[in-house]
């Protein structure tokens, strides 16, 4: 069976996010007020061949923990998406 | 030092600048493709600037999967010289051969201009042939240059020596404003800062020589 | 064969109905949809020169260095010591207005390919760039796209951008221009030439797979619908031209693999696909070679399912080259592309030309379904390359021009020079800081000075003590007034700019942006730029040895200002030693070196400056320069450096030539760098400060009477300005400001404005 | 009131992804098999303050869509999160 999953990747507490910060000090001159604590992350999205949701995750997490994300600064969680991808 | 190796990934592209150092200094140097698997040839490895495998995902992530990695550990483990230089150090970094990360600078900009750094311990073997305190004008040429670290970390390379190089004016956010950092036997050494590039006043600076000649000359000071 | 289309698809296509007469003739017979869909793109202005080919015949292109000219992939020159030098420009306009990191990122892309493609590394590039007004948001962002596009292709590939130029006016606030330059060099025996040749060598494809990207980019498709049953059916759902997003990890290995293949001897010939794709590579290529090509859509790798024939041959997805090589090579071709993880699919096959009824031989560029299957379309290749008609397109001289000559802005009361000579400054900086300008250690002077000076060095190439210089440079201000004139000037101020290396030039491209070639006095601008081009370059028997031509810069009906981008490629002959650049000393004396004056009625001519520009005094008129003035002074101010950089000691301590913003910019500029400043005489008058016409330079040096006995003797003008000295730049009564402030204000202008919001 | 919520920017259909691309390219040579159709992506989190949910949303939305993304190549996407970010 093939799952499509999404890793989503963000920064571990307590790292500092420039990306985040810059969006958020533009955003009143835009005209957008009352939006706080903006963060910027990634996403992966993929096709896993799996026998089943449970090893389809699995190996999204293993993949997320080893390759996607770097443990020192970043978290990451995988889940299944709900549409199929392409 | 007699013969220097200089991996090349995909994507690396300081890597015949690297060669040309090493060759001014009387060093031969060897480019060495990703995929081979035994250095023993060599008496000191650089892994040089560029975007290794794009630098697609995050810098140096790819990279520390290409076979060469794991006899650079090995290299490493047995008190061989590494240097890591820009791309390099973020190789190091992502391996686990050095302590932290490198993320974005701070301004989210690519910054490609001169510093000032200055030498805060001769305890490596990039360092050892500079003076405590000594100022050095070397360019750096980097999106993720900032160095991260949790506290405790940052407490123990702090305490230990291992940062060998900091900034006079931090560009770019970086933790304690490290330049430049070894591992805790001074053996392996990762800096932002392209030393390759500061070779001769023609070029604008040859303060990278200090450096250099110190890596060649492999000593590291106990 | 696929049935023959509806008359008026040719019209959706861009194609006019006497084009489609044409075709039909050609082919002595209807083109069916495919056909003529190839035609659409080939013949398009972009790829087929249409309407400017007629006038760039008139620049000059030979020269006894000149190796390849005007018509390949880049113009390249014979540098010395067996290293050859290629150099192209391009514009990526359109593109980079809708998407501006890609666009700008893709531009790159393909400059550096033109260059590879010739057996060159790549080793720098420049970005002239133009924009609106930055008051304006959306310029805002598209500053910040643009340059975050250029360097992050451009670094990531491992290509030093080493200069460009920066232009705000409220002329290209719809339409930005993205020029981008590239300089590469090889050993002079590997030049390759992208010529298919020898019947049974493959067509190899090489690198990304095909997408729909840009489909129909080059061609003015419009939005008409398309029908039937063939490759052009599903056009409809997809005629939105994609986006092309730039891979430079790709291009990097691409680059290595390519010029590893050539030194291996693997490759008959090369071309990079660019514009119009798979077709455009093919045709150009056969075209060249006298011979035909079979090529096989299926073979072509995708990326995206249930893609038809015309989006596989038409397709502009990045990073692809075609290689022409010999069977036997094929396994060796194979193997060198998968270390450096580079896709090699054969996708066509050379074959003999077709006997036509009428005796002659043509080489027939065939698209198939599988090498011996269906075929989809047949046509001369030399027909779809080299055979778009050419126009010779209504020219008129502009009925609002002479109003505008006479608007002088002479007259335009005076303010505050002070005030208006720090409006002025910007430094660029905040542009070139984003980029790699130094890799492959050949950087001697990079971005922010006059012109780029580059060690002529790489991997691979013989060893040499020369360098190269290169300047990119414009200046619509004038060339809106006068653009024969103001194209000349541009040249000279290139030269100027090299002078000020050491550099003597030695070779031109040129990126002509202008507007829409329909309206007549467009096309009168764009002949009178070349004649002014052709003239200053025969003056100073330069070859123009490549160029690019971007027509269509218009918005609302409204036309950019004539804007002839000049780079130019000068050579040092000994470089051990960095040119004195801006960095004068306390107590130098500064002398103005070159005719004070302007040619013309007036002494200080202020049409077309920066100054009157900025109050909206965009009238006036521009003067020439007195040739033989100007020569001598470049001639002096090259000699001047050129024995510095050869390690001469010297008097002369720095060197500015005098352009945008006038004399008191250039002062201004050197106060900043240098950190020192200045006192200088009461001048003439307070255009003086401001005036711009080339030929003129700010030296500085440590013995004024030895310099001006060397000045004297080689019959150059010098006036004495006054000298370093002290924390302030003081220019008689009418400028008196801190070097501090300056160095503040220009450092800050650019980030200022953009920091207005993100 | 405070809404979490989560803009997701992905590539378009049809538009190239080289990152994607590339870390689908290394997957096999890791152990990873059977991982298709990697495509890569962003996220942004960020607190909003609104009346509504549908109001936090919408004000997301534009935000995704002005600043976030760009449309010409970009499908941004709010959605509200279920964790409170820090
Ligand atoms: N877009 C850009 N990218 C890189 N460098 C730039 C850019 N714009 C300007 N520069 C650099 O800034 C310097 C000043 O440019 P300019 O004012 O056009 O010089 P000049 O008037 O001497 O032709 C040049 O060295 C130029 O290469
Ligand atoms: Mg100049």
């Amino acid at each position: 069976m093939n799952y499509f999953v999404i890793v989503d990747v963000t920064l571990r507490e307590g790292i500092a996010d420039p990306e985040g910060a810059t969006i958020e000090r533009a955003l009143p001159a835009l005209g957008f007020s009352g939006v706080h604590d903006v963060k910027a992350g990634k996403s992966f999205r993929m096709n896993i061949e799996a026998d089943s949701q449970g090893a389809a995750l699995e190996k999204a997490t293993s993949l997320a923990e080893r390759l996607l994300s770097n443990p020192v600064i970043e978290d990451a969680r995988a889940r299944l998406g709900e549409v199929h991808a392409q | 030092m007699k013969r220097v190796g200089v991996v090349v990934f995909p994507g690396s592209n300081c890597e015949y600048d690297a060669r040309f150092a090493m060759e001014t200094l009387g060093v031969a140097a060897e480019l060495v493709w990703h995929t081979r698997t035994d250095l023993s040839s060599f008496d000191g490895i650089i892994l040089p600037g560029g975007f290794a495998h794009g630098d697609y995902l995050r810098p140096g992530a790819l990279a520390r999967f290409s076979p060469v990695m794991k006899a650079v550990a090995e290299f490493a483990r047995d008190g061989g010289a590494v240097l890591g230089i820009c791309n390099g150090f973020q190789v190091l970094t992502e391996a686990g051969l050095l302590p932290g990360a490198l993320q974005k600078n701070v301004g989210l900009k690519f910054l490609c201009q001169e510093t000032t750094l200055i030498v805060t311990s001769n305890a490596s073997v990039l360092t050892s042939g500079a003076a405590l305190d000594q100022e050095l004008i070397i360019p750096i040429n980097h999106f993720s240059g900032a160095y991260v670290c949790d506290d405790e970390t940052y407490a123990r390379v702090n305490d230990s020596g291992q940062i060998v190089l900091r900034y006079r004016e931090n560009p770019n956010g970086s933790r304690g404003d490290i330049a430049g950092l070894a591992n805790e036997r001074g053996n392996v050494v990762g800096l932002m800062p392209h030393p390759e590039r500061a070779m001769s006043t023609l070029l604008g600076s040859a303060d990278g020589r200090v450096l250099l000649e110190s890596f060649v000359a492999s000593y590291v000071a106990a | 064969m696929v049935p023959s289309p509806p008359q008026s698809l040719h019209r959706a296509l861009g194609l006019s109905d006497d084009e489609f007469e044409e075709i039909t003739s050609v082919l002595g017979r209807e083109p069916n949809h495919l056909e003529l869909a190839l035609f659409g793109v080939m013949w398009s202005e972009h790829c087929s020169y249409k309407s400017s080919r007629i006038h760039l015949r008139r620049l000059p292109t030979t020269g006894p260095h000149v190796l390849v000219g005007p018509g390949e992939n880049a113009g390249v020159i014979d540098a010395g010591d067996g290293i050859a030098v290629a150099i192209r420009i391009e514009s990526h306009n359109h593109p980079s207005a809708i998407e501006p990191y890609q666009g700008a990122a893709t531009g790159v892309g393909g400059i550096l390919r033109d260059i590879f493609t010739m057996g060159a590394r790549p080793l720098a590039v420049m970005d002239p760039l133009f924009f609106g007004e930055l008051s304006d948001a959306r310029q805002r962002w598209l500053v910040e796209g643009v340059v975050s596009g250029i360097s992050g292709y451009g670094n990531s590939v491992g290509v030093p951008t080493i200069g460009g130029e920066l232009t705000f006016d409220d002329c290209y606030r719809a339409n930005p221009l993205v020029n981008v330059l590239c300089v590469g060099a090889l050993p002079k025996e590997r030049l390759v030439l992208g010529i298919a040749s020898g019947v049974g060598n493959l067509a190899v494809l090489l690198g990304s797979r095909t997408g729909r990207d840009g489909i129909g980019g080059v061609s003015v498709l419009a939005s008409a619908g398309f029908s039937g049953e063939d490759g052009a059916a599903s056009l409809d759902e997809a005629k939105r031209p994609s986006v092309q997003v730039g891979d430079p990890y790709e291009e990097k290995r691409l680059i290595e693999a390519c010029l590893e293949l050539l030194d291996a001897g693997l490759v008959v010939g090369i071309q990079d696909l660019g514009g119009a794709g798979l077709i455009c590579g093919t045709s150009e290529t056969a075209a060249r070679g006298g011979v035909g090509m079979d090529v096989d859509v299926s073979a072509v790798p995708q990326r995206e399912p249930g893609m038809v024939p015309y989006e596989i041959m038409t397709s502009e997805s990045q990073e692809r080259m075609v290689a022409i090589i010999t069977p036997e090579n094929l396994e060796a071709v194979r193997a060198l592309c998968a270390k450096w993880e580079i896709r090699a699919s054969v996708v066509g096959r050379v074959v003999e030309p077709t006997l036509q009824p009428n005796g002659d031989l043509v080489g027939m560029l065939r698209v198939r379904n599988g090498f011996d299957g269906e075929v989809l379309a047949e046509v001369p290749a030399k027909a779809l390359a080299d055979e778009a008609p050419l126009y010779d397109r209504p020219r008129q001289y502009p009925a609002w021009l002479d109003d505008l000559r006479e608007d002088d802005p002479g007259d335009e009361p005076i303010g505050s020079a002070n005030d208006d000579l720090l409006e002025m400054l910007v430094d660029p900086a905040w542009v070139y800081r984003q980029y790699d300008s130094q890799l492959f250690l050949n950087t001697v002077v990079g971005p922010g000075r006059d012109a780029a000076l580059l060690r002529l060095a790489g991997p691979g190439l013989p060893n040499s003590s020369r360098g190269i210089a290169i300047s990119t440079d414009s200046n619509p201000r004038w060339c809106a007034l006068n653009p024969r004139t103001g194209t000349a000037l541009t040249v000279f101020e290139g030269i100027a700019n090299l002078a000020c290396v050491g550099a003597s030039a030695k070779a031109v491209v040129n990126c002509l942006n202008f507007g829409n070639p329909e309206h007549p006095e467009v096309m009168w601008q764009l002949s009178e730029a070349i004649d002014g081009m052709a003239e200053a370059c025969d003056q100073f028997h330069l070859p123009v040895i490549g160029g690019n031509v971007s027509l269509y810069n218009e918005s609302g009906g409204a036309d950019i200002d004539p804007t002839p981008v000049i780079g130019l490629l000068g050579v040092i002959d000994h470089l051990v030693t960095p040119p004195p650049g801006w960095n004068w000393n306390d107590d130098d004396t500064l002398v103005l070196v070159g005719a004070r004056r302007a040619a013309g009625d007036r002494d200080y001519p202020l049409g077309g400056s920066r100054w009157a520009t900025r109050r909206g005094r965009r009238g006036g008129e521009i003067t020439g320069v007195e040739l033989d003035a100007f020569t001598a002074t470049i001639a002096l101010v090259t000699g001047e450096v050129a024995a510095i950089c050869a390690g001469e000691t010297s008097d002369v301590t720095a060197v500015h030539d005098v352009s945008g913003g006038g004399l008191a910019s250039a002062l201004a500029e050197m106060t900043a760098v240098a950190g020192v400043g200045a006192s200088v005489k009461e001048l003439d008058s307070h255009a003086e400060l401001f005036s711009e016409f080339p030929g003129r330079f700010v030296v500085a040096t440590s013995d004024v009477d030895a310099f001006a006995g060397r000045a004297r003797a080689a019959g150059v003008p010098l006036f004495e300005l006054g000298v370093v000295t002290g924390n302030r730049l003081i220019i008689g009564s009418m400028i008196d400001l801190s070097v501090a402030e300056i160095a503040e204000r220009r450092r800050g202008a650019l980030e200022d404005a953009l920091a207005a919001a993100l």
